[in-house]
């Protein structure tokens, strides 16, 4: 393993540090907890967009905490959802009285712990709603489609969500732009190298140097295909394809596309799967309203790639154009 | 001749022998996870009982069995998260509810421990038996003794056969698909794995059987 | 060699090409070059700033074309310089009539084939200078300081000269403050692995898998200092005591901070090694008044990171400060 | 029995020769580069050589010497670029230039030729002999045909001196530290290797010389 850490177990904690040291003009670290805020936190009379996971994806989620995104964000350790009350606590330094709106990607750990916090922001009347966000096609067939997980689709959905809050949309209001932006993206990942988890320092799956596998989860889920490494074009081809056979996206409707990198793959290697996409979708009839090709769902130092496209109607465009400012994603 | 009750401060020893077995399976845990899940499960598991160690070990020296189990069921949810957290955590804490004002476990508390955690867990994971979790270990452990015939109960006894249950139980898991967590989306592929929660819940009981023998 | 790209001499040509696909709101490729410019180029009456160098180093430089930062970037084949008739050609197609400023890290090659074109452009009377960027502390002892090869402190260098060329400075100050940026900045850079060159399939040098080495150069050239990988304190600590000892901060003074991925880096890792560079300068006595952390200067599938420092006066923190907007940078 | 000179279709034909030597020997001048540099010397040459042989292929027949010279060098250096790229480009070019409206290489020509490519190289890159770079090879080549005793000029023997001096000249460079180009840095880290563009000037100088006896 060859990392530029400190201690293995630190990894989420000490990540939260600097990451709050070094964007203090957008957000800062609640006192002893791994959680950051807006700097401006809490915004009074908008709903509060909490959001949150398992540490190893970043910037996800931490890293899109800002003005136009998340209002706070609550980190567990490496693969593992925060606790029920660092969420809690999080939800009560965010809120500004309009209710909180938990966005987090549908695993069954942050679905416990994010449920049992919501459990105790009721009891003291705090309105909270829930989106878990489902976006990998991968993960589970259409008709089980609630039970998919959440991979870079994330981003997606919290940038329509926050700007709906931000335009002081109750929490119904924001809740149900969250729920359109879930329903209205798909996301297929390719995975190349297995990342090796810091407090194990083991790889989690295996894969020969020849191989890739389509579909693999942002943990190391199994996937849906698994072959020989195809040329960057083919490889986009079938997530694309894998993609379009389940987002019912007709001929001339605007799509938004994020060719998102999960770790360890560099920029280029983004952009040719960019180039190819676009391509593909200039092909099915769609028109790309605004793409973002980097790294914004990673999976520690997982080689691969995944790419999450949202169908827009002009509510969506509008949400997804609305500026934002956070360490990992800014638009004017 | 080993205990026939588990007193608080044998509590607290039991969760910190606990706590050291879980330690040295942590690589093991986090393979099996690997193999079905996303790897951490181990890690998780010691944190956790390292978390549980420390708070038994701060406790007043009046504290009853509740009052162990309570603030165990805390200190694992908030010093780990996953799944395992909540589930555990709220396992701990359910026994505790329920053996409210209790000063001494006997094989009486032992069903009501057993048995609140496997309500506990099915409740907060809405899993079934059969779905591949860590109930499977739990709902094996309070059958077996619930079942115990009566000649047979004794509390180091009904401990072995919970911890044999849970064991065997736990080995089962192997042969199944999952219908819920992060293994659920991989169908076949689950098969001949066994599942890292139920492996964990196993180790737990083996550990407390094995420390009601040894003292 | 895992890579997601098509044909392995193809991938400069194929990475601008999906930089431009992804990002027409910034920028534009010029037909038949493997070079982008401002979407609004040529900016009448403004001195033009044109980057380039090989590629294999995305987001630098193309990533940053745009309002606020380089008017143009034109990209070589990997790690190769390119040659000087697109240079040129680049060069024309941004000028706006205020003349060229040819920014690039100080590279033999670079040299050589930015030299021949601004031989080209004067022949032709369009006004021209130069400033070759020289930030690697490892690279050369301080009374060789001019043969320091540029690294991720390009990043500085290219942001200040553009923000000074966008207060419509003339060429002597937009010069000027490119030589006063580069004068400022010190990097260091530490490398875990090799990268691997995608036309030869090959890692360009071999490092155990329990060494790292510091002041490993963009391109795999040796560096200072190898032996064991250490915690990402300490490799912090070594690399800034490294650039201090170079740079003449006094305690009170501003600085402005990068912490750079080199590609296969996740930014969990980035954060923390942050993490120890802030604590590490307020120790110093020396105040962060920016701090960027990311993937800016990268070295295809490399892992490390490399740590630039830019010592501020009033200018240089207004014209970091200014806006921008580009594929890899935006500042609002 | 080999010619006394070197017509323009002669060197059309030797430029492809020489484009296929590279081309063999890409894989081992990524490696010299690695060494001491940035891996990718042998891909700049492969893709250089083979755009002059595209270049030389596209040519009129009526193209004189200088003809091929110059459009080879802007060939060149416009579908590589690197250091490589404009030292080699202007080589070619500048031979081209000192050899204005030539229609033959003979020994006097290419004595021409080689002076004005030492000349070249080194005002292009200020470099100097004995600072391990590809003007150590062009050097040693430009003198072994200067000095070349008058009784043993012929074309075919002149061109296997330059050949054989260049490919001493280029082992020679292992043993040198380098004052230019990225191997500068490295201080004695790159004793012990030789400098990739010396390598490829005495692999074009040997495929010149092998054309030569062959045809
Ligand atoms: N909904 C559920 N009901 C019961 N048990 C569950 C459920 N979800 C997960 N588990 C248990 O949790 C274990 C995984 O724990 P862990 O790896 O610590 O958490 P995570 O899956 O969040 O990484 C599984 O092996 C399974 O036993
Ligand atoms: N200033 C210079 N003068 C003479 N030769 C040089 C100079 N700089 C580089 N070279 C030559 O160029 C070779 C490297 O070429 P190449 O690898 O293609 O370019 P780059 O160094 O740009 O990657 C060196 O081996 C050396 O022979
Ligand atoms: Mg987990
Ligand atoms: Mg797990
Ligand atoms: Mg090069
Ligand atoms: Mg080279």
């Amino acid at each position: 393993m060859k990392k530029l850490i400190n201690d293995p177990y630190a990894v989420a904690v000490q990540t939260i540090e600097g990451l709050a040291l070094a964007y203090p003009q957008y957000l800062r670290q609640l006192d002893n907890l791994t959680a950051v805020v807006r700097q401006d936190a809490p915004v009074s009379g908008k709903v509060a967009i909490l959001s949150g996971g398992g540490s190893g994806h970043e910037p996800m989620f931490a890293g899109f905490v800002g003005r136009g995104l998340a209002d706070g964000s609550v980190a567990g350790n490496i693969f593992t959802s925060p606790p029920p009350q660092p969420i809690y606590q999080t939800a009560k330094a965010i809120h500004g009285g309009a209710g909180i709106l938990l966005l987090y990607g549908n695993y069954s750990g942050d679905v416990l712990n994010f449920d049992m916090a919501a459990e105790m922001l009721g009891r003291e009347g705090i309105k909270v709603s829930t989106v878990r966000i489902s976006d990998d096609v991968a993960s589970a067939p259409p008709d089980r489609w609630g039970d998919r997980r959440g991979i870079a689709g994330d981003f997606f959905v919290i940038k329509v969500a926050a700007a709906r809050a931000e335009e002081k949309a109750d929490l119904n209001g924001a809740t149900a732009a969250a729920e359109k932006a879930n329903d209205s993206t798909r996301s297929m990942g390719v995975a190349l190298t297995s990342c090796v988890i810091p407090a194990s320092g083991r790889t989690i799956f295996e894969i020969s140097d020849q191989d890739m596998e389509i579909g693999m989860g942002l943990h190391g889920e199994p996937g849906v295909q698994r072959g020989a490494l195809l040329p960057a074009d083919q490889v986009a081809g079938e997530m694309v394809r894998r993609i379009l056979a389940d987002l019912p996206a007709r001929p001339g409707e605007e799509v938004a596309v994020l060719v998102n990198g999960l770790g360890a793959t560099p920029l280029c290697e983004l952009f040719i799967i960019f180039r190819a996409v676009s391509r593909l979708l200039r092909e099915a009839g769609l028109s790309v309203c605004r793409s973002y090709v980097g790294n914004y769902a990673t999976s520690l130092d997982m080689a691969g790639c995944s790419i999450s496209i949202m169908r827009l109607d002009s509510e969506l465009k509008r949400l997804l154009l609305a500026p934002a400012e956070s360490p990992a994603f800014i638009q004017g | 001749m080993p205990k026939l009750n588990i007193t608080p401060p044998d509590l607290r020893r039991i969760l910190c022998f606990v706590a050291e077995a879980i330690g040295k399976e942590e690589a093991y845990l986090n393979s099996l996870d690997g193999a079905i899940g996303d790897g951490d499960h181990g890690i998780t598991m010691r944190v956790g009982f390292e978390a549980v160690k420390a708070k038994v070990g701060a406790l007043d020296a009046s504290v009853t069995i509740d009052g162990v189990l309570t603030e165990s069921g805390a200190a694992f949810m908030g010093a780990t998260g996953g799944a395992i957290g909540v589930l555990l955590g709220r396992m701990l804490m359910s026994a505790g509810a329920a053996l409210q004002g209790c000063k001494e476990i006997g094989t009486s508390e032992l069903r009501v421990l057993l048995n609140s955690m496997e309500t506990a867990v099915a409740s907060a994971g809405k899993a079934k038996p059969g779905d591949k979790t860590i109930l499977d270990a739990v709902h094996a452990a309070n059958q077996a003794v619930a079942t115990t015939a009566e000649a047979d109960q004794s509390l180091p006894n009904m401990l072995s056969r919970a911890s044999l249950a849970a064991g065997t139980a736990a080995q089962n898991t192997a042969g199944m698909r999952a219908r819920v967590g992060r293994a659920s989306r991989l169908g076949d592929r689950v098969l001949g794995h066994p599942d890292p929660g139920a492996v964990s819940f196993s180790i737990i009981m083996r550990a407390m059987a094995q420390w009601l023998e040894e003292n």
